[in-house]
Formats: structure tokens, C-alpha cells, sequence
């Protein structure tokens, strides 16, 4: 077992990470960059050193800084989390030239999987069931024409793609040449790569994916499904497992094929097969994330395995401790993804310092963080806070859990999406699982539901407001007291006060 | 002391007396007493006729509200006695709006340069920030009087990017 | 299903129960002390009412107030969670008289077991493995006379009594009389009742209890076993499930005697019969506990169940949703109980306020905690702040998750028992599940092997003791910055330095 | 800035000198670079030859300590140019051992009136606090000089209990 792992990844997931380090007693060395200095994971890890600047490209991004710091330190193997080099293949044989295990897949299969064009022409001959649409690259006409010849809507995707960048939905021929443009610039930014292609939409699916898992010795084994058809501009905002529409004959159908896929790729440690399903529970495949996703603990709280302390025994070189007929789901478990956004405004990042954080917790309550009271989320990064996860012995109860972990949720100082669950809890179409990839972008559409609330509730409110501000109005004549409670949180409202010409505070 | 509440656009009076057992509030005219307690700066616990409430105060950019259970009121308090809160009644000056960055980023693409006829609703330019990209549209329908931004400027949270009138 | 609950407790497992009823949708009503105003379970629930002063009589143990509120708020059952009125008969009748469902077994099973020596008739009767001893209340010469006849050790035992109040082990006739003298007057004191019995010892036993739940209608079912035997004083420390000494076989054969000492009994809801499992892993009964108890997360995590769901449900007249062979055990659980008290100093109580609050979390932790940062944590009650309770899929990576728990917790203002937790799980015994009730005592007389912490950690120590210094000290001449980040914690630090004649801060 | 650290018995010598990236230490003379962040009052992360380490400041009761991981250090940051520190060297003078009350509490039996013999951990009054009862303990072997409380009376923490010379 290796003796000193590197985590190249910042926020809750480099925290996830270093956690199962701890657990398995192998030392942890973290990498940052300017902005990250006071984060977390620098904090929580054995070892820290710094990258570079805040610019991903010039840290997180940088593979050559990343090595240097292994090799300086020792680590023996490298993991890289999701997002930033994991899907990089460039960033694995680099490992492997500098001597060091890269805990993921081989490089062969990220590059067959990590382009969403070539993978199509792989899983077309493996039999596994695809959408029709361009099987590689094109150009803005080639496009054009391809969506002329399978009909609209289609969907532009970029080949080197995920979580949504540069990917768009074209409803009308009119609409097609402006949005491949932005898809190509969005990809080109976020990938360095414009290749895009095309495919035909399936009206209203559900995103489905299977977890699989797969040791070096040829053992592959899937963990079942997730039900991720709770989207917004495809990005995942709500996960869960097992999905209410998949019985036992069906997750073993998906399971086989994402198998058959694993094993076609020659895969080993975790990854994830995506599908998409029609309404009449038709299975298409979508394409395979040869990375840990953001979503795993779902599985791992439904099948009670640990997936991070999985793919690091596998990268030891050990076998899976378990066969498929070992894997059982117990129970449903939900994750809402709690993001660093205004969900009244658009959803635009809202970068700021936490002035005051209040965590869910008790039974059935994970909140895999990567932020604390007093820490200032960066701009420069994705602002995924804390991915906020329950379970409970059946989907109902799952559900009211949520519901009472999100109520005990409150993050200070800036905007966050945790208002957005409380809509999407209470929701009777979620409530009874009848769901697709559309659900949350028309629920965002649909006006809040003005749910007059309680007047008594409007009472309270401003009561408090008022409370607020007398807890910290001065005794009469002298100066505040300096052990005063409220000081420091008002001064906020004391600079926005004064402007308006609030009471002299 | 007296104060008054702006709260979800509407005008509240409160007025709050320190007593012994708590509180003496009156809202509007209409008094109750309120048993309080402040566990934490920014967190208030508050007792009316046994119901209770946990009470946080959010303060975003200079925008204050008052959040109970995931539930958020903008408020404003004023002094009654200040004038200078009675202007600023509309933000909207002779026909011509604003369109201004919600948060800090860089301008990668304008849609709609000076001069452009638009339709409420149309994107005018593409700002992206934490990777993302996200189009600011026009906030009414009429012509794109100027633009204070050209591509490529980064620009801070309510900056003024373009003016539609 | 009932509308609203009162919750007749405080602390954790006030918090506990009331987000049990948030989740099955009950209103809840918390009931609080003088001392308690700014708890966290008065500012959770839907309503809350001052019972009294401080003093548990006139508060959490005044059952005319608890009832008046009960009355007042409309509630039409009461949760007693453990301790105070939890084990209380009177408490119990009085609720069937004012029309409220006490939460809980019937008040006659109360009685019987409450009464450790009428319980060990009835057990004899039903053939219930016994310890050798007195079956009833003793005078201070019976109890020489009784301890002279089956021989030292003996234990004194409070007839009422419950968690090691009113317990003394005596070794030696010598120690009897004043050891019988202290048992009896903290018997008087902690129920008032100063009956007291006496047992033989068992040597170097193990505590093992099992989870019985029992519904109305006649089903009773055993969710396995609870290893208890880290115990300081006969007060649990830590617990976990499974037993490392328990095997399917001995797990059916104490099960189906716990169900028929229940039967027996004619208990409802959750109860828990302990045993006494010696060398040769027979098993004597010791008592039941006819409440909740404060380790029943183990059991939850490792049957996937939710006792105080169950519990509701049953009071509400509800049937057991499972039997007895669909009860399995998944993974081990551990559970830490976090008190405010200085190992370092006898584990004195450690009352204040709490300045800085880290808690654990992540993948298979749960916190169970009655405290915020910022509470002061009150003179008058029992001082545990929190349960922290880890999952995983073997006893082994239980251990090292507690660990790597217990290692993220901090609690500032105040000492605790955080650091004993380190002891105990890194001791190579604990590891190996070679415990039994004298294992802590054992530890804590021998010498805290002062394990010689890297000089190089002292270096750091050093270091930041002067950096937490210097980062207040103020720049040259002026006055110290209003937005120092330092200022409100090292207040404390500044004051004894004041003393010590401090470089001036 | 010049510091005397007294450190679980031992006085270490430490210097700092604020650099552009980071602290200039030097330790009893050895020197070493540390970056330095402080991510909330009363804890730092700090990183030597990039070793991590998370380091929090803990204070109960007048008592210092600094806490990292779960290993807790008793420190007493001087003045070195203070002489008032010099003196208290050790507590105990002239073979006498107060018994004082580690917390508040109620005095609920005296075990050793004064004039008792005891042994060196022998029992000599029991007081009760949080429903638990805790024997305080004679530190030495010898005689109880003094008591200065009677039974039922309520103590603050600190305060003196009782002597045995």
C-alpha cells in the first residue's frame, strides 16, 4: 500500500480525498495556489506546497509544477480528484513517465472515453445502444446538414466535453450557427479544444449512470444506478440512488452493458457509464466519466462501500475485495450539490467570505465540505461549497431528511442555491419521482410560487430586523460596548445603513 | 426606540421596549411581547406565545435580509426622522436602464453593440466568470444608447456595462 | 399519526428526537430551563416553553409543569428521551391521566425493571440467566451478611438506579460499610431512593446489551447486540456494534432472550436488556433499560433502522414494518461520547462557555451534538456535548475513521475528553476487541505513556504560541487594528499574560 | 519581536521577524521559515519545509494551551525583560499543598477533618458537581492543616479548599 499519496484538487473533494488518505494511514501531501493558501485541504493534509497562481492553468492545471511537487516530496501515487487533470490523459502517462501512480484508469481508456467521438465508435461496436447523431468533429455546415438529415432538436456537444461547457441545445435550424459558435469558444476556453458534435435529443429523458468498479486483474463490478435527471443547463444539481424507475431487470440489463463498456475500454478503478432513458425505460448510451464523480457518495451510502479507499487499494495493485453478487443496496440516499450562487439572480457565482456558517447534521446527515466560517470563496473556481448528502431506509423518509437537513443549513455573507432544494423538495412531481433532464430548467421557468408566507412569518421578520439593530444601538450617550454580541456581524448592515440614514447605530 | 422596517417593499413601524421577562414590541400598532435571546452574533432565537423561531441576519453585498428556516425578507431599517431615505424611490430614470455585472468577471463577447435596436430579454453581451458563461440581456425593449465595457474588460460586481433606452 | 410532539429532555437528545418529528412531519414542543434559554433544542423546535429554575427538580424533572405545557401546546404525545423523567412510572401514568401518549413502555414494564430487584425475580422466574446476589433491598449488616456468603468482590447497586449513580464495587469487607454508606446517600440524592442491593462480581466481564423493539400488537423483535464494556466508573465511554465476541449463534441465543425477558415484562417500544458476558461467553442478565439509550446510533447504523421513527410510529399505534429475519447488520459502528469533563484532572466536569467548535465529518460520521459554538455549557446537567458515531465496512476501518474523527474535533473555551479518545482507540487491546468493564479503569491507572511527541511538534508548538502573540501585538506605537483577526480569541491569553507579566499586548 | 515561551515546563527562546512570504523564525537560535495564515481567530495553518500543520489556540480557565491534532501543549508566552516572572518558580513552598476545587461545585463530605493524618492520595473531602460526586485527594503524604470549608458549602472553582503539611 502506498506509504505518501499527492491529491491534486482543491475544495471539498481534495478534504473527501485526504480523509481516506488518513483512514488508511498513508501520509497526504496537498497542492494549492495563491487563492488557496487558507483552504481546507492545505490545512487538513500532512504536507502543502504551492503551485502558482490562482489561474488553474497556472496551478491546478499545471502537470509539470504538480510532478515536481510529487517528486519533491515523495508521494508514490497521485489522485486527482474530478475535474482539473482528471480526465487528462497527458496528465497520466505523465505520471507514469515520473514514476508515479496515477489513481484512475489507464491512459488508453481516457483518451478512448475522453472523446465523446471516438468512444461513440467504440460502444457502436461493442453493441451498446447509442443515440443517433455525428459520431465525430464538425463543421459548423457539416452540422448544419447532419441536423437537417435526424431532425431537431439536437443538442451540440463538445468532444473533449463535461458538466455542460461548451454543449447546447438547438431547437431550430435559425438558432444553430450562433450556438455552435458559443459552444466551440466555451469549449475551446475550458478544454483547449473546439471539436464539437452533434447528436438527436431524446425528448424528456432521464439521465441515469451506472458506478463501476474495476480492479487490475480483470475483475469488473458495477454498483448500481443514479437517478441525475435533476439538471440545470446540464449541470447535476440533485442526485440519488437507487432511481425510482429502475427495478431489479433492468439495473441488471444497464449494469451488463456498463460492464461490457468498462471492459470493451479496458478499464480499472472507478468510473461511471452514463445513459439516457425514454420514457418507455429504452437505455442510450451517453458516454463514460473515467474520473470518481462528484455524485459517489449516493452510491457509497446505499451499498455501504467506501469508494475513495476503493480505486486506492485497486491502484496498489489489489483486488476487489468483493463479486457482484456481494453488492446489495440497502435504503435511498439523496446529495444536493450546495453551490456558491444566487438562484433569484440567474444563478451567477457569488464569491465572498462566509461570514457565518450553521451545518447540517444527526442521523443519516453527511455533508462532505470544503469550506468553513470565515474562509472567502475564491472566484476563480467552481463554487461548489459542500456536497449535502442523507439516507434513510426508503425514498420518502429520504426526502423528509433532506428537507430538515437543508432547513439546517445557513451560509452568512453570501448567496448560495440552498433556497433552489427547498423549492425542488416540495415539489409533487419530485416528490413522486417523476422526473427528467427538464424538470428543474421548467420548474426554474415556472415563477416562484409566491407561497404567501405565513404574514406572522413577515411579522417576525421585521421584528427581528428591528432587534437586530437595538442589540447594537449604543447605551444611550456613550460608545458600544466592546464585549457587545452583535458588533461584528452588523457592521455590514451599519455601512449599508448609513447610506440609507438608518437610526445612528 | 422606534424604527422603521422596509421589508419586502412594504413599511413596517417598529416600535421596541427592553423589559424585564424580554421584549415589549409594537408592530404596527399592534403589541406583543417577544422573549429573545442572540446565541450568536447575526442569529437570534425568538419566543411569541411559545412559537419559536430561529432568526439569521444576511448581509450580501451590502443587501440585508433576514433569513428564518430557508425563507429570506429583504429589509431595510430607517430612520424615520432621516430624509435622505425618502429619495431614492425608483430606480428607473427617464426610460433609460442600466445593465450592470452581478459579479465580478471578464466580458468575452458583445451581441448588441451602441446603436442596436433590442427586445426585451435580448442578450446584449456574454460576461464569464467561474467558467461560466452567462448572457446579461437587455432589461426592456429599445435601442442600446451605449456600451462602458469593450471585449475582454474585466469588470467589477455592479459595474455599469451598457445602458438600453 | 400524532401532530405534535413535546419533547421532555434536553441537550442532544432533545435535538435528536426533535428532528425525528421534523422529519415525520410532527410539530415539536421543547421545554427548557432557566439555565437552557439559548439551547439548541429551544431554538429547533416549533414552539418552547420555561418549565423553571435551573435545578432538574424544578425544570426537567417537574412533571406537573411538563404536563401544563403538554396541555397548553397541545401536544399529544411526550418523548422523555433518556434520563430525567425517561424511566419515571409516575411521569408515565400521569401522561395516560392528562390524555397524553407517553413514548415509551407501559408504565407497569417500567415498574418491574425499574426495580432492579423485583426485575431479578421476575427474570429468575422466566429462567433468565442471573449473577449470583441479593434480589432485593439489603440493610448495611445483610449486605455484610449476603457478601460474607458468596464471597468478594461485590457490587453495590442502587435499587432505582441507572448509569453507575449509586454504584460501588467492593473488593474487601473492610471497604463495605463506607462504600454501602456513599452508594446509599448518592442513591437518595440521584432518584431519591436510597434501596440498594448487592451482587457478586463477575471478573473482568464484558457488557453486552441487545436492541429489542416491541410494538402493540404483540411483535417483538432484537436488532442485535451492543458491545459496552468501555465503561469509566460503570459509566459507557464508548460503544460499538457488532460485539468482536458475538456470533450468529450467540447473537440468536441472547436475542431470543432479551425478546422473551421483554414478552415477559409486557414492554413496548425500544428497550435494551444488558448482560454481563464473562471469559467463557456465558451471559447473565444484568438489567433493562426501559428507554432509549444514549448508544442506540450503533444499532442504527448497522441495521440501516431509525429508532425513534420506530418509536413514534409505535406510540402511534403502528405495527413493527419488518421481522425479525429481515433485521441484518451491515458494517461496524462506533460511538464516542464527547463530555466536558478533564481527563487530565480526574474527568472534573469542565463547564463554560465553548469560544471555537470544530466538528468532524465526511464519509460514515455522524455527530449527534446539543452544543454550538458560543454556548456556555450550563453547571447543573450532565455534561456530554455530543455523540459522534462512525460507520464502516469492518471494525478495522471503523477504528482508523474514528480516529481520523476524533483528529478533526476541537472544542475550545472548555476541556473535554477528546484526547482520552486517542488513548483508547490507538491502545493495541481496543484494536484487537480484547476489552472488557475493567479495561478503562486499567488504562487510566497506568501512566499516559507520555509518548515522547516528535520535539519537533513541540518546536511548532512553540512557534505558534509566539505567532498567536505577535499576530496581536500592535503595529509600533498605536492602538491594536478593530479588524485584527486575532483580537476576540487571544482575549484570554492577554489576561493571564497580564499576570505573567506579558510583552505588552 | 522577541518571545520567551515557556513550554510544557521547558523556556524557549523565540524570535520573529515578519518577511514578504512568510515568518523569519528563529528558535533557540536554529532558524527556520514558516508560512503562516490565519484562517480564523485563535487557529493558524502553518507550513515549515511543507509540513502542515494545523495548530489551535486553547484557553480554559486562565490556563494556556496550544492543541494540535489532539496533543495539547501548556504554554505561558513572557516578556523576558519582565522580572515578575522570574519569581514563581515552584508552587509549593515550604512543604505545605493546598487542595483547591478543580471546578464549582457543593462541598457534600469531609473525609479528613483538620488534624488528620493522611496518606498521599488518601480522600479528605468529597464535593458534587453535574450530579457526579468526586473525592478530592490529598496530595502528600502528612497532616491536614487546614480546612477552610465546612459541608454544604458551595465552592468556586480554584478556590482553596483545604492544606496538608
Amino acid at each position: 500500500m502506498f506509504k505518501k499519496v499527492l491529491i491534486a484538487n482543491r475544495g471539498e473533494i481534495a478534504v473527501r480525498i485526504i480523509r481516506a488518505c488518513r483512514e488508511m494511514g498513508m501520509a497526504t501531501v496537498a497542492v494549492f495556489s495563491d487563492a488557496d493558501r487558507a483552504a481546507l485541504h492545505v490545512s487538513h493534509a500532512d504536507e502543502a506546497y504551492l503551485l502558482g497562481h490562482a489561474a488553474a492553468t497556472e496551478s491546478y492545471l499545471n502537470i509539470a509544477k504538480v510532478l515536481e511537487v510529487a517528486r519533491h516530496s515523495g508521494a508514490q501515487a497521485i489522485h486527482p480528484g474530478y475535474g482539473f487533470l482528471s480526465e487528462n490523459s497527458r496528465f497520466a502517462r505523465a505520471c507514469a513517465e515520473a514514476g508515479v501512480k496515477f489513481i484512475g484508469p489507464p491512459a488508453a481508456a481516457m483518451e478512448l472515453m475522453g472523446s465523446k467521438t471516438r468512444a461513440r465508435q467504440a460502444m457502436q461496436a461493442a453493441n451498446v445502444p447509442m443515440v443517433p447523431g455525428s459520431a465525430r468533429g464538425l463543421s459548423a455546415q457539416e452540422a448544419a446538414d447532419l441536423a437537417a438529415r435526424i431532425g431537431f432538436p439536437v443538442m451540440i456537444k463538445a468532444a473533449a466535453g463535461g458538466g455542460g461547457k461548451g454543449m447546447r441545445l438547438v431547437r431550430a435550424p435559425g438558432e444553430l450557427e450562433s450556438a455552435f459558435a458559443t459552444a466551440q469558444s466555451e469549449a475551446l476556453r475550458a478544454f483547449n479544444d473546439g471539436e464539437v458534435y452533434l447528436e438527436k435529443l431524446i425528448e424528456n429523458p432521464r439521465h441515469i449512470e451506472i458506478q463501476v468498479i474495476a480492479d487490475e486483474h480483470g475483475n469488473i463490478v458495477h454498483l448500481g444506478e443514479r437517478e441525475c435527471s435533476l439538471q440545470r443547463r446540464h449541470q447535476k444539481v440533485v442526485e440519488e440512488a437507487p432511481s425510482a424507475v429502475v427495478d431489479e431487470d433492468l439495473r441488471r440489463r444497464m449494469g451488463t452493458v456498463a460492464v461490457q463498456a468498462a471492459r470493451s475500454a479496458g478499464y480499472t478503478s472507478a468510473g461511471t457509464v452514463e445513459f439516457l432513458v425514454d420514457g418507455a425505460r429504452n437505455f442510450f448510451f451517453l458516454e463514460m466519466n473515467t474520473r470518481l464523480q462528484v455524485e459517489h457518495p449516493v452510491t457509497e451510502l446505499v451499498t455501504g462501500l467506501d469508494l475513495v479507499h476503493l480505486q486506492l487499494r485497486i491502484a496498489a495493485g489489489e483486488k476487489l475485495p468483493f463479486r457482484q453478487e456481494d453488492v446489495a443496496l440497502r435504503g435511498h440516499a439523496i446529495e444536493c450539490r450546495i453551490y456558491a450562487e444566487d438562484p433569484e439572480n440567474n444563478f451567477f457565482p457569488s464569491p465572498g467570505t462566509i461570514t457565518r456558517l450553521l451545518r447540517p447534521s444527526g442521523p443519516g446527515v453527511r455533508d462532505d465540505s470544503g469550506v468553513y466560517e470565515g474562509w472567502t470563496v475564491p472566484l476563480d473556481y467552481d463554487p461548489m461549497l459542500s456536497k449535502l448528502i442523507v439516507h434513510a431506509p426508503d425514498r420518502a423518509s429520504a426526502l423528509a431528511r433532506m428537507r430538515r437537513a437543508i432547513s439546517e443549513y445557513f451560509v452568512g455573507g453570501i448567496k448560495t442555491n440552498l433556497p433552489l432544494f427547498q423549492r425542488i423538495l416540495e415539489h409533487p412531481d419530485f416528490v413522486a419521482a417523476r422526473i427528467d433532464t427538464g424538470f428543474l430548467d421548467r420548474l426554474l421557468a415556472s415563477p416562484a410560487s409566491a407561497k404567501a408566507s405565513s404574514s406572522k412569518l413577515d411579522d417576525i421578520a421585521a421584528v427581528s430586523a428591528a432587534l437586530f439593530t437595538a442589540a447594537t444601538a449604543p447605551p444611550a450617550g456613550n460608545g458600544r460596548r466592546s464585549d457587545d454580541p452583535q458588533r461584528s456581524v452588523t457592521s455590514a448592515w451599519k455601512r449599508a445603513a448609513r447610506d440609507e440614514g438608518i437610526e445612528r447605530l | 426606540m422606534i424604527y422603521e422596517v422596509i421589508i419586502q417593499g412594504k413599511t413596517r413601524r417598529v416600535e421596541l421596549l427592553r423589559t424585564g421577562s424580554g421584549w415589549q414590541c409594537k408592530l404596527d400598532g399592534k403589541d406583543f411581547l417577544a422573549d429573545v435571546a442572540f446565541p450568536r452574533p447575526g442569529l437570534l432565537s425568538i419566543l411569541v406565545d411559545g412559537k419559536s423561531y430561529e432568526v439569521k441576519q444576511q448581509a450580501v453585498a451590502g443587501e440585508n435580509s433576514i433569513v428564518i428556516g430557508q425563507e429570506r425578507f429583504s429589509v431595510a431599517v430607517r430612520d424615520p426622522r432621516s430624509l435622505a431615505s425618502r429619495r431614492r424611490a425608483g430606480y428607473d430614470e427617464q426610460g433609460v436602464k442600466k445593465i450592470t455585472a452581478p459579479m465580478p468577471g471578464k466580458v468575452v463577447r458583445i451581441l448588441a453593440p451602441a446603436g442596436t435596436a433590442v427586445e426585451s430579454g435580448q442578450a446584449v453581451l456574454v460576461i464569464e466568470a467561474m467558467k461560466m458563461q452567462n448572457e446579461l440581456k437587455s432589461p426592456k425593449k429599445g435601442r442600446v444608447k451605449k456600451l462602458n465595457v469593450s471585449e475582454g474588460a474585466a469588470v467589477e460586481a455592479g459595474q455599469s456595462l451598457a445602458e438600453v433606452e
